[in-house]
This record gives C-alpha cells, structure tokens and sequence, in this order.
C-alpha cells in the first residue's frame, strides 16, 4: 500500500485582530490507500483547520507552512485550476452541519448537475441525473429528494446528500468534518455505517475529523490525537486505545464517560490558548508527568515501541 | 411512602405552527408540534431523575415548563402536592425560587453586559436574602447583598470572591462561568434543580469535572436534580431512576441500573446498541433503526416509534404513510424500482389516517391495485398484517389498515414500559 | 408535504389579502394627519383673510361638521371610488392629474432604479469581493457620499455642467417643444415613440430622461452599494460556499450561483424600501428638472396649499407604495424557496 | 484609557466607549474620528457663530451675487448677504433639528422596538404593521405631508421628521431584541423569576444598546437631508434664519450666474451627513461585529 496523503511539517497561521493564532504547528501526518484514519481532539485544537488545509480552503488571514502531497502531487503548489479540479474529483470534503451546508435557494437536483458539469462540462443534464439517482441509492436516499430544496430534507437526508455529492467522481479521499456531531446517536450510527460501506465500495480512504473517541475507536484503522495544533500521538488504533503513551491520550481516554464508567476522571486545567508563540510541550501545564525539561523544549515526535507509534513526549 | 417532591401527570405540551395567515384560514391550521404528548412521572426528594432521548423528543419543553417558561396545553403538574400547572404570578414567582434550571451553554447563560457579581445581587434584590428558616428578607442595603453575594462565589469555590465580583463573563474560563451559574441558582436555595444537558457542550477532558461538581452540590444542599441528557453514560452514571423519551412520550421508565441491564423497549435497546464503544477491540456490526425521527407535529399512530421498530407487530400503529415509506424504501433497488414502477410514483400518493390512496383518474386501476398487493404480501410482516383491505373504489386504489392496539405504560419487571411487546 | 407550487399560490393569495389591512391603515392614518390634526383644511386654504361665514358654508358643504366616522367612511368611498376632489389650482379633477403625471414618475423612477442597481450592485459585488482592500474603500467612500449627496443640489451641479456649461443634454422637461409627441398609448415617451417608430422623439425622451435620472439613480446607489457590499461578504463567507469550493466547482459558479444569488435576496427585500426613498428623491429631482410628474406635482400642490390635491398625492403614492412592496415580496418568494411557508 | 472604560463599572455607557476605544485604531474606528472631529467642528462653529462669522447674516453686505474671494471668501447671494456668514448661523439649524428630531425618534422608537420585540405575538404583529406603513411611506412626502398641516418653525419641522424615523428606531431595536431574547441569559432571567420589566430593562436593554448610536448617526444624516428637502421646498423654517436649505431654496433658480450662493450651502450639508456616516458606519463595524464572526469563526476554530 502506498501513501495517499502525505502531510510533512505543515503549520497554519491566522492573522487576527488579537494577533497571530497557531492553529496548525508542524504537522507530520501519512494516509494509506484504503483506511480510515482518525483525527481526535477537543475543540479548538486545530483539527478542522488541518482538514481544510488539505483542500486549501482556508480564509484568507490564514498562512500556510509546510507540505501537502496528495497521491504525489504537491497540493500547495498547484494553481487554482489544478487544485480546483482535484477538489470534488479525488479529494472530498463533508462537514458538520448539513443544514447550512446546501445552497438554499437550489434544488438538490442542480447540486448534483452544477458539480458533475464543474468537473466534466460535456455531461447533459439528463446524464448527470442519471448518475445522481445512482449515487442516492448508494446512500440510500428516494431519488424524489432531487426535486426538493435543502430546507424540504431532514438533517440526516442532508448529510447523505452531501455525501452523494461527493461520491460522484469516486474521490480516493474523503475528508469528513464531524460529520455526525450535529446529529442524533441513532442517525450518527446510521452515517457512519453508511460511510463505511461506501468506502469499501467505492474504495476510499476517509480521514475522519471528530471530538468522540468513540466514533474513532469504532471506525477507524488508524488514529492520531491532537492537542493545540500538534500531533501528540498517532499509530494504529487497537494497540493506542489499548495502551495510550502520551500523558494526554491517557487522560483523555481515562476521561471518557462510558456505559461501563465508575469513577469519574477530568484531566486538571484547561487548554491552552493558540495566541502568540509557546516554547516547550503544550500539555506541559495540565500534565501529571511533567518534567522541567518540558517547559522549556518541545518534544519531536518520535517512533515508540514496535506497533510504529509516533508520541511526542519526553518519557518516551 | 412519602409524597414525591414533584409530580407530573399526563403533561401535554404542544405548539402552534407559524403557518401562514391564508394557511391557517383554509384549514390544516391546527397544525401542532406535540413537544410532550402524555408524560407522567414523579421525582421523590433527594432522588437524581433522568430524562434522556434524542433531540427533539421534549425533554427540554418539560425543564421550561417546570420553572413556568411554557406552559402546560394539558395534564397537571405538583409540587411537594400543591397543583402548579397554571399558578398565577405570585406562585410562579415562588415557584422560581423552589425548582431552579442550569444550561447547557454557561457562557450564553450569563448576560454579556452584567458583571457575574451583579447577576447574581440581581437575583437577591429580587427574592430578597435567604433567611435562616427558609424564609426570604428582603433588603435594601446594598452591602448586605454583596456580603451574600460573596458568600455564595464562595461556596462554588469562586474564591477570592471580591476578585470575581466585577468580572464580565467573557472574561471567565468556561469552568469558572459554569460556578457563576450554578451560584445564581444556589443563591435562591431551590429544592429541585433542573439541568438541561450540563455537560454537552463541554470538551471531553473536562466534562467528569461539572459532573462532580453537581454531586457535590446536591450533598451540601440536599438537592434533587432532574437531570436532562442525551446521553445515556452520562445518564447512567448520574440517575437514579431514568425515563426514556421518543417523540414526546417516555417509552420506558425504571431504575437506571435495571434498565442498563436489561432494557425492554426496543428503543431504548436501539439507542444503547448505537453508542460508540471507545474500545476498538469490541467492534461488532450494529443493527439500528431505520430512517429519522419523524415530525412531531404529525407523530405516527399508535407506538410513535413503529415506523422505526425492529420488533414491530401488525398491531404496533399501521397507517396509510406507511404505505408511501415502504415504496421509497423498495425503490432505491433500481431493479425493485423498474420492476414496480406502475405503482409510482410516490407523491401520487396520498395518506390520510389509516388509508393510504391513489388517484388513477383515466388509467385502469386494476393493475396498480394487482401490484400494490403483491408488494404488500412480498414485503411481508407485520405491516402486511396489518392491512385490512386492499380495493379499488371508482378511480382510487385505496389501502386501508386496522386500527392499532390501544397502547398503554405496563409494569414489566421492575419498570414501566409502554410497548405492546410487554 | 405541500407542493411548492401550492404553497406559492397560498403564499400569494395571504399577501394580497394582508394588503387590504395595509391599505386602510394607510388611509386611515392619511385621513387623521389631514383631517383631525389641528386647523382643517378649509380655514388652511383661506387662512387668517377668510370670511368666517363662507369658510362655515364651505365646511358644511364639505361634510365637515358631520361626525368624524361619517367621514371617514365617505372618504374611504371617494378614495375607491377615485374621487379625490377637485384641484384647486388647476381646476381638474385631482384624479385627472394624478393619471396624466404619472407616466412621467413611472418614466423616471424606473430609469433610475436601473442606474441605481447596475451602479449599486456592481459596485458593491465589487467591494464586497475585495474586502478591506483599497478598492472596496474607494467603493464604500462612492457609497457614503452618494446617499448623503442633498439631490436637490446634485442635480442642479450634474444640470449646470452637462446642460448648461457643456450643453450636452437638455436643460429641462421631459419633450423638446420643437418635437410633437407620441401619440399616447402609455403614456410613457420612451414607449410610444418606439411604438410609433418615432426615433427622433425617442431620442429626444431619453436624452431628457438623463440627466434626472442619473441624479436619482446615483444618489440611491450610495443605498444599493451598500447592502450589496454586506450581503456579498455574508454570502461568500457562508457554509454553502465553501461547500461548493470543496466540491471543485469553479469560483465563477460558486461566486455567481451561490454567493451572488444568495446576496440578492435581502437586497430585493430592502428593494421594497428604496421605492420610498426613490420617491422621496422624485419629487426633489422632478423639481430641479421641471419634470412634470408626481413630485413636480406635489411641489406645486404645496407651494400653492392645494389641499385636495396633496391628499391626493398622498393617497396614491401611499397605493403604489403597498402595491410595490407586495410586488416585491411576492418576487422574493419566487427567488426563495424557504419564504413561502 | 481603553481597559479602564471596558472595565468601566457595570456602566453601559462606559462599556460601549470602551469597545470603541478598545478598536479606535483599526480602520473603522478611524472612520469615527474623522466624523465626530467634522461633527464637533461644525458644532463649535454654531456655537461660537456670532464671533466667529465676519458678517450679520440677515443683512445686505454687499452687492448681490458677488463671486467668492477678497473680503466674501464665498461670495454673496442674492440678496447681498454673505454666504459664508450664512453658512456659519445655518449651521445652527440642522444641529438643531438633528438634536430635537432623533431625541423625539429614539424616545418613541426605542420603547415601543422593546416592548414590540419582548412581548411578540398580536400585539408585536400590530405595531410591526403601523411601523411598516410608516417605513414603507415616502420620507419626504409624510414629512411635507405633517408639515404642512402643522406649520413652520424648528419644533415643528423636527416632530415632522421625528415621526417619519421613529419605524427605523423601532425596527432595528425591536429585531434586535427579537434575536436576544432567544438567548438563554434572557430565559434564565424570567426563569429565575425577574419580573418582566427588570427583564427587559437590566437584561434586554443593555445587550441592543449597541445599536442605538449606529441608527442615531445614520438617522441624524437623514434628519438634515430630510429638513433641506423640506426647506427648498418651501416647508423649511421662516424666512430671517439662515438655514443650508432655505438658502439653497432661494438661490438654485440662479445656479448657473451665482453658482456659489447655492454650492457651499450644499456643500456644507454633504460634509455634515457625510461625517455623520462615518461615525455610523464606524462604529457599526466595531460595535456589530457581524461581519466578522467569519474570521473569528476560523480564529477560534484555531
């Protein structure tokens, strides 16, 4: 298997009022064909500024650093055409809210027609709905939904929707920002189990942006958690849930409220501010195990242990 | 046994639709959401009362028309015995001071333009000072309220008080404005605390944090909380007793640790069956319910969650539009789709109650009626069976079910659930 | 579900039958600002001079001393009726000058209102794209100064340059008298000409529609800059858009078909209101060019206290202006869907 | 100076100086300076009129219709008076009529949008109606319209205005209120028992009070374009004050000879609005960030 996406040292930057925010810092992160890696974190920890990186969507107050290369190519240096046509075609996007997410004033029929003719101008419109109606029964939508517009459609047919839109050109990578946050437990079950059998069908890798550990440990082959704007730790899901090596991982998975929990366990203090430069490890102030030498000296991501765990943490 | 501190029994809540003026004049104007169709539930002193479902089912309207934000369409609600359905001002105003909210978002709860010290003087110049005996006083000195007020930023650990007292919340952490809320709250000295999802919006890492502090609170003030959630660990930890709501009404009700072990509501099973495991060594091929959560201003017949139910029978609450949800979900098969197509399409037909029609105008019926039998009798189970007659009357093909089972809450081991499986 | 169609229909039929309550409080309030607020229109007209015993004939003529519900629901009549009394200073029934003025105001609102929103919404889509850069400064200065311009005098500067300095365009009027006019089908000069096949008159109807029409126009694009520019930098910062980038459509179509499309739809709404301001502008504007029309007509009814024929005016622009707004809200419905319910 | 307004002590009015001052060096709140500065000089040279202009402005100076320069920086109009002493006293009326007009405005508007907003249902729709009737009815006309009926002179003419701002007050403040008293902070208001009045006053108030410069700045503009409409159209104030429009109203029939007598009164008008704009879109942009959350949105996304 060869590495899909490759991201190398990237770091985004937002020019506020306030001063620079350091949304993204130094991010190393590989997708192999065919699996589902997951990006955890809490809010505000950068995780959907990664995400819209990939696909350069980012504002314009935002500086980017670092590489992105995606089956090969050099994301950031293509031109707008270049990286217009990748966007849609192998490389999708879906988001957290399916209710704003859809023009309003369009039907659905004409979501679908306008991004088949963006990417393939020749296609009439009786084509283009063809294929629609079959990317809607993939994903289990009655195609009379293509006559509606957006406010007709319940939150979970939205989100479908939004990903029968993506699915039409077959994309090697699908990004999906919490895709399930703004839903139902039940409805979030349902997207998800959708996504992976796609997924498979249409063969897809996803990366999966999402605050629920849950969702990660259920769906994805891999996973990396961030913690204001870096990678604390990343490897293969099963052995990282198993046994976490990053102090914050371990809080976090210790804080998990589950079915089974009978104690309660919060980790102390709050995250960090992403305003204006920091020196040593970010977790460094809420940290059980902090050492002097981490107040000081960010610690490089480093191979752990024999099931190529990535940790950046002094201990280790 | 002694009285229960609040009571609710058969709580209707319902609202108006804001449809058009002309809509309204030519009829279907009584559109109604039915938030909460039929509750009953009691909370007994010092008890944790859990009500969790998923958004939309009427958890929240019943926490605002507790503290009087809404108000009851039918049904009564009491208050250590004393009826405060519709209470006139002066008992909702007392009211207020006995059963208290805390939202979800601590930050949106507290005025932008009030330092926290100031919103909560502005609670005790209203309802005056605690008394020792549970009596208010009513004051005027400033100082005194500011005395109280430090008291209270005290008590939540809000300490120095003076420091807080003229802060504006934006410039608060998160924890620290979730301690000014539940100050406030505490400053009334309520009896029963209503927490409307407490936790939802906070991160992960922090969330156990609120939870203890709750527990905390509820020791030193010998509070009873009805606890709001939708999430069922949260819920599991915190309650005593829960009640699961779907579309208005508590599907079953019991013990949390009875239900956890065994829940009998095919929602209730649905609901914990689709929690995210956070261990990847357990993963296992869910079954989940079919489609949405439907309208609640026009909520299915009989069981309100039949459409969905795995468990169904053909007495559960067959009604015409299920006829139209079974041809939708047949026709994403295009081969089922242009095998049936002499049926559709969908919005050709039309459901009202029971009976679910098709006008064929100048088209022969016969054939569509031929077909729309054999989908039935194909598709099978307990919807086929509850399908009193299939006919054609002049032009319409018309399908008619039976009416559903009277559906009641039961006593079923050690909980109340309201299926007809039971 | 209903239909969309359906549901535009009923949507039409509840905003016509809200007209009616919009229009009698129009009228009423009409009736008590010219009937009921202090001094009356009789002793108005023949002030302190009058003879007291012909003003008491005239006011009983008038049904004036009869008791105010009578009144008012006579006036209700003759305001349906088109009854609105008899100009005092030109002796012609006030419904005869209304109609025989209005195809002038018509001419001119609408040439304006075109200037205004190729001006406005081109300037603003403009601004709005370049956001916080020296263009959409330049732009929103252009918009401050051209909705705070006093019409009256920028009209006389554009009339003093282009007509009298340059003599580029017409002094004043709507037809040159050297010409015979169209005959009239419309009414409107522009029109007629070009049904009758006059192209020298329809030059000459438009070279006079230029001038105050370019004064009218401009001053409300300052408006129209304005809420365009705000509404495109909602737009293009919504949701849907970036959605649509995700998607790889091209930025033309994500600009024109998303953001654009969705900024129009609060401009159309606050369209409704610039008709307002428009004839505000109109009766200024008519004024500085000699434009016989409404406004030229209002100015003269008041310079003279013509009082019929101001209640007259008021009446009909207060038609026109809910006629106008239901007009609007019923194009807003088409463009969005979600309004309809 | 500005930490020590934001923290300001509870006090509104200090919180919103604080916000402004907090941002008087971004572009918006440049924008502010440069108005209220225009604004403020105007209202000094109103005030300080009758030692500052160089002639009486009721009195023939000079020839008629003496072009600008030498002793008459801006020349003299028709009637041998000088159009920069003019200028100068008529300063006094719009201030005036801004003062009186939106002080008129704002105490009808403001009440009513609270009270409409808070209370929603029948009687919001019915006064939404009679302020829609209003908003949608030519300015100018209704103005000429009460102006004629109750005559000349700056009361009068500023209660003509008055009325025809009042739905824009009522408008602004009663969708805003419309939008806060969906936030929770309200509702936990009422439910922890405040009686309605509190409510709307402590809670309410305070969080739309940021619109009311904005609609004030916007409203005082209009108020003085309005009132040199009405003046050229003879409505204005009685002859003998010097009024930007009256003097308009009896020069612009001689534009094209003595083009200046009827120039910088307008010229002066433009400036006044102008800087009036300033400050309303200043501080629209400060105080209602609404176009910003896009980028505070992917700040805090950070």
């Amino acid at each position: 298997m060869s590495a899909l996406l490759e991201l190398e040292h990237l770091s985004v930057t937002f020019e506020t009022p306030q001063g620079p925010v350091h949304a993204v810092q130094d991010v190393s992160l590989t997708i192999e064909g065919g699996s589902i890696v997951g990006l955890v974190g809490e809010s505000g920890c950068g995780k959907s500024t990664l995400g819209r990186a990939i696909l350069r969507l980012l504002p314009e107050n935002a500086t980017v650093a670092g590489s992105v290369r995606f089956a090969g190519r050099d994301v950031l240096a293509l031109s707008p055409k270049e990286i217009r046509d990748l966007r849609g075609r192998n490389l999708a996007m879906i988001f957290q809210d399916p209710m704003t997410r859809l023009n309003p004033l369009m039907r659905i029929r004409d979501h679908f027609i306008e991004t088949i003719r963006a990417h393939n101008p020749a296609v009439k419109s009786g084509q283009a709905l063809e294929r629609a109606k079959k990317v809607l029964a993939d994903v289990r939508v009655p195609s009379d939904r293509l006559g509606m517009y957006p406010h007709e459609l319940s939150g979970g047919m939205r989100q479908r929707v939004m990903i029968a839109l993506c699915l039409l050109f077959k994309p090697a990578l699908l990004i999906a920002d919490e895709p399930t946050t703004a839903l139902d437990v039940i409805l979030e079950a349902q997207i998800l189990q959708l996504l992976q059998s796609i997924m498979h069908e249409y063969s897809m890798s996803v990366l999966l942006i999402t605050h629920n550990l849950g969702l990660v440990a259920e769906f994805s082959d891999r996973v990396a958690v961030m913690y204001a704007g870096r990678i604390a730790e990343e490897g293969a899901t099963p052995p990282l849930f198993r046994e976490p090596r990053h102090p914050y991982t371990q809080g976090l998975l210790r804080s998990v409220i589950d079915l089974e929990t009978t104690s309660l366990y919060s980790v102390p203090g709050e995250p960090p501010s992403l305003l204006g430069e920091t020196a040593g490890c970010p977790f460094y102030p809420r940290c059980d195990k902090r050492m002097a030498v981490c107040e000081t000296v960010y610690p490089e991501p480093r191979l752990v242990g024999e099931d190529h765990r990535k940790v950046a943490c002094h201990l280790y | 046994m002694t009285e229960p501190l609040l009571e609710v029994r058969d709580l209707k809540v319902y609202f108006p639709v804001f449809s058009g003026f002309v809509q309204r004049l030519l009829g279907g104007g009584d559109a109604r959401v039915h938030a909460v169709d039929g509750v009953t539930f009691s909370i007994a002193e010092g008890e944790v009362f859990g009500l969790v479902g998923e958004s939309g089912c009427g958890k929240s309207t019943i926490a605002k028309t507790l503290v009087g934000l809404v108000r009851a369409t039918s049904g009564r609600l009491l208050f250590r015995g004393e009826d405060v359905t519709r209470p006139d001002p002066k008992t909702l105003f007392r009211l207020r001071e006995r059963i208290q909210l805390i939202y979800q978002d601590a930050h949106a709860a507290l005025s932008p333009a009030m330092t926290v010290g100031e919103a909560i003087a502005d609670v005790l110049r209203t309802h005056g000072l605690p008394g020792p005996s549970g009596n208010r006083v009513q004051t005027k000195s400033e100082d005194a309220i500011r005395e109280a007020v430090y008291r209270t930023f005290d008590d939540v650990g809000l300490r120095p008080p003076a420091f807080y007292y003229n802060k504006y919340p934006d410039e608060l952490s998160g924890g620290q404005k979730q301690r000014v809320v539940a100050a406030r709250v505490l400053a009334l000295r309520p009896q029963l605390i209503v927490a409307d999802e407490p936790v939802a919006m906070l991160d992960m890492s922090v969330r156990a944090r609120m939870l203890e502090f709750l527990m905390e609170l509820k020791a030193k003030y010998h509070l009873t909380y009805l606890f709001i959630t939708h999430d069922l660990a949260t819920a599991k930890f915190m309650c005593d007793r829960i009640g699961i709501m779907y579309l208005g009404r508590i599907v079953e009700m019991g013990r949390a640790s009875t239900i956890y072990a065994d829940p009998k509501h095919p929602y209730t099973k649905a609901l914990l069956e689709a929690i995210p495991i956070p261990d990847p060594e357990r993963k296992t091929k869910k079954i989940l319910p079919r489609g949405e959560v439907p309208n609640a201003v026009w909520p299915p017949a009989g069981c309100r969650f039949h459409p969905r139910c795995p468990a169904v029978l053909a007495s559960c609450g067959w009604e015409g539009r299920d006829v139209i949800a079974l041809l939708e979900e047949r026709w994403l098969s295009p081969e089922l789709a242009e095998r049936e197509a002499l049926a559709g399409p969908v919005k050709e037909w039309e459901a009202d109650g029971l009976i679910a029609r098709r006008q064929m105008g100048k088209t022969d019926p016969g054939p569509v009626y031929d077909l729309i039998r054999r989908i039935l009798l194909e598709s099978g189970g307990p919807m086929a069976g509850a399908v009193r007659k299939v006919s054609i009357e002049g032009t319409v093909v018309v399908v008619e079910f039976r009416p559903p089972d009277l559906l009641v809450p039961k006593e079923a081991e050690g909980r109340v659930v309201e299926c007809l499986l039971y | 579900m209903p239909g969309s169609t359906a549901s535009l229909r009923a949507y039409v039929i509840t905003r016509v039958i809200l007209m009616v309550p919009m229009l009698v409080l129009l009228l009423t309030f009409t009736f008590i600002i010219l009937r009921v607020a202090p001094g009356d229109p009789v002793s108005t007209i023949y002030g302190e001079r009058g003879n007291p015993q012909v003003i008491d004939r005239i006011k009983t003529e008038l049904g004036l001393y009869d008791p105010l519900y009578v009144q008012f629901f006579r006036y209700l009549r003759d305001v349906f009726t088109g009854n609105m009394g008899t100009s005092i200073l030109t002796q012609r029934p006030v419904i005869d000058e209304i109609t025989s003025r209005m195809p002038a105001t018509i001419e001119l609102t609408f040439s304006s209102m075109l200037v205004a929103s190729v001006l406005g919404i081109g300037l603003g889509t403009f601004a709005g794209t370049r956001r916080d850069r020296l263009p959409d400064f330049a732009t929103r200065l252009y918009g401050a100064l051209a909705y705070n311009i006093p019409i009256f005098w920028f009209g006389l500067i554009l009339k003093l340059i282009f007509a009298v300095w340059l003599g580029w365009l017409p002094v004043s009027g709507r037809f040159s008298p050297r010409l015979s006019p169209p005959p009239t089908v419309t009414g409107l000069y522009t029109i007629d000409s070009l049904l009758a096949g006059n192209l020298p008159a329809f030059v000459d109807a438009v070279a006079h529609l230029v001038l105050p029409s370019l004064t009218l126009g401009i001053v409300l694009s300052g408006f129209f800059v304005r809420i365009t520019r705000v509404n495109v930098i909602h737009a293009m910062g919504s949701d849907y858009v970036e959605a649509a980038r995700a998607r790889g459509i091209p930025e033309r179509s994500v600009f024109f078909r998303h953001g654009l499309k969705n900024a129009l739809v609060p401009v159309i709404t606050t369209m409704g209101l610039t008709f307002a301001l428009l004839f505000s502008g109109a009766i200024l504007t008519e004024t500085v060019f000699s434009f016989e029309g409404m406004g030229r007509f209002v100015f003269l009814a008041i310079s003279y206290r013509d009082y019929p024929a101001i209640q007259g005016a008021v009446v009909y622009y207060g038609i026109l202006m809910v006629v106008i707004s239901l007009g609007i809200d019923i194009l807003n419905a088409f463009v969005d869907p979600r309004i309809r319910y | 100076m500005a930490g020590w307004f934001a923290r300001g002590r509870t006090s509104l009015v200090g919180r919103l100086i604080g916000t402004f001052l907090g941002q008087s060096r971004t572009i918006a709140g440049i924008l502010v300076w440069i108005g209220l500065g225009v604004v403020l000089t105007i209202l000094v040279l109103a005030l300080l009129a009758p030692f500052i202009a160089p002639f009486d402005p009721n009195t023939k100076v000079a020839s008629p219709e003496l072009p600008p320069g030498g002793a008459f920086l801006m020349g003299t109009d028709r009637g041998g008076q000088d159009v920069l002493s003019r200028i100068i006293w008529g300063s006094r009326v719009p201030l005036a009529i801004i003062a009186v007009s939106t002080t008129i405005s704002l105490a009808l508007g403001l009440p009513l949008g609270l009270v409409s907003g808070f209370a929603g249902g029948r009687m919001d729709r019915g006064i939404l109606l009679v302020m829609d009737s209003i908003y949608a009815f030519p300015g100018l006309l209704l103005a000429i319209a009460i102006a004629a009926v109750i005559g000349r002179g700056i009361l009068n003419i500023s209660f003509a205005i008055a009325v025809v701002y009042i739905p824009t007050y009522f408008r602004v403040i009663r969708n805003h209120v419309t939008s806060v008293k969906q936030e929770p902070y309200v509702e936990a208001a009422v439910a922890l028992g405040m009686p309605r009045r509190r409510v709307i006053g402590r809670y309410i108030l305070p969080n739309v009070a940021q619109s009311i410069p904005v609609i004030f700045s916007v409203n005082a503009a209009d108020a003085v374009l309005t009132e040199a409409g009405l003046a050229v159209l003879g409505l204005g104030l009685p002859p003998g004050i010097p009024d930007w429009g009256f003097d308009i109203s009896l020069n612009w029939q001689r534009f094209d000879v003595s083009w200046w007598a009827t120039f910088f009164p307008g010229l002066f008008i433009l400036i006044l609005t102008t800087a009036l704009t300033f400050v309303g879109e200043g501080l629209n942009d400060i105080l209602n960030p609404l176009l910003r959350k896009r980028e505070y949105k992917a700040g805090a996304q950070a």
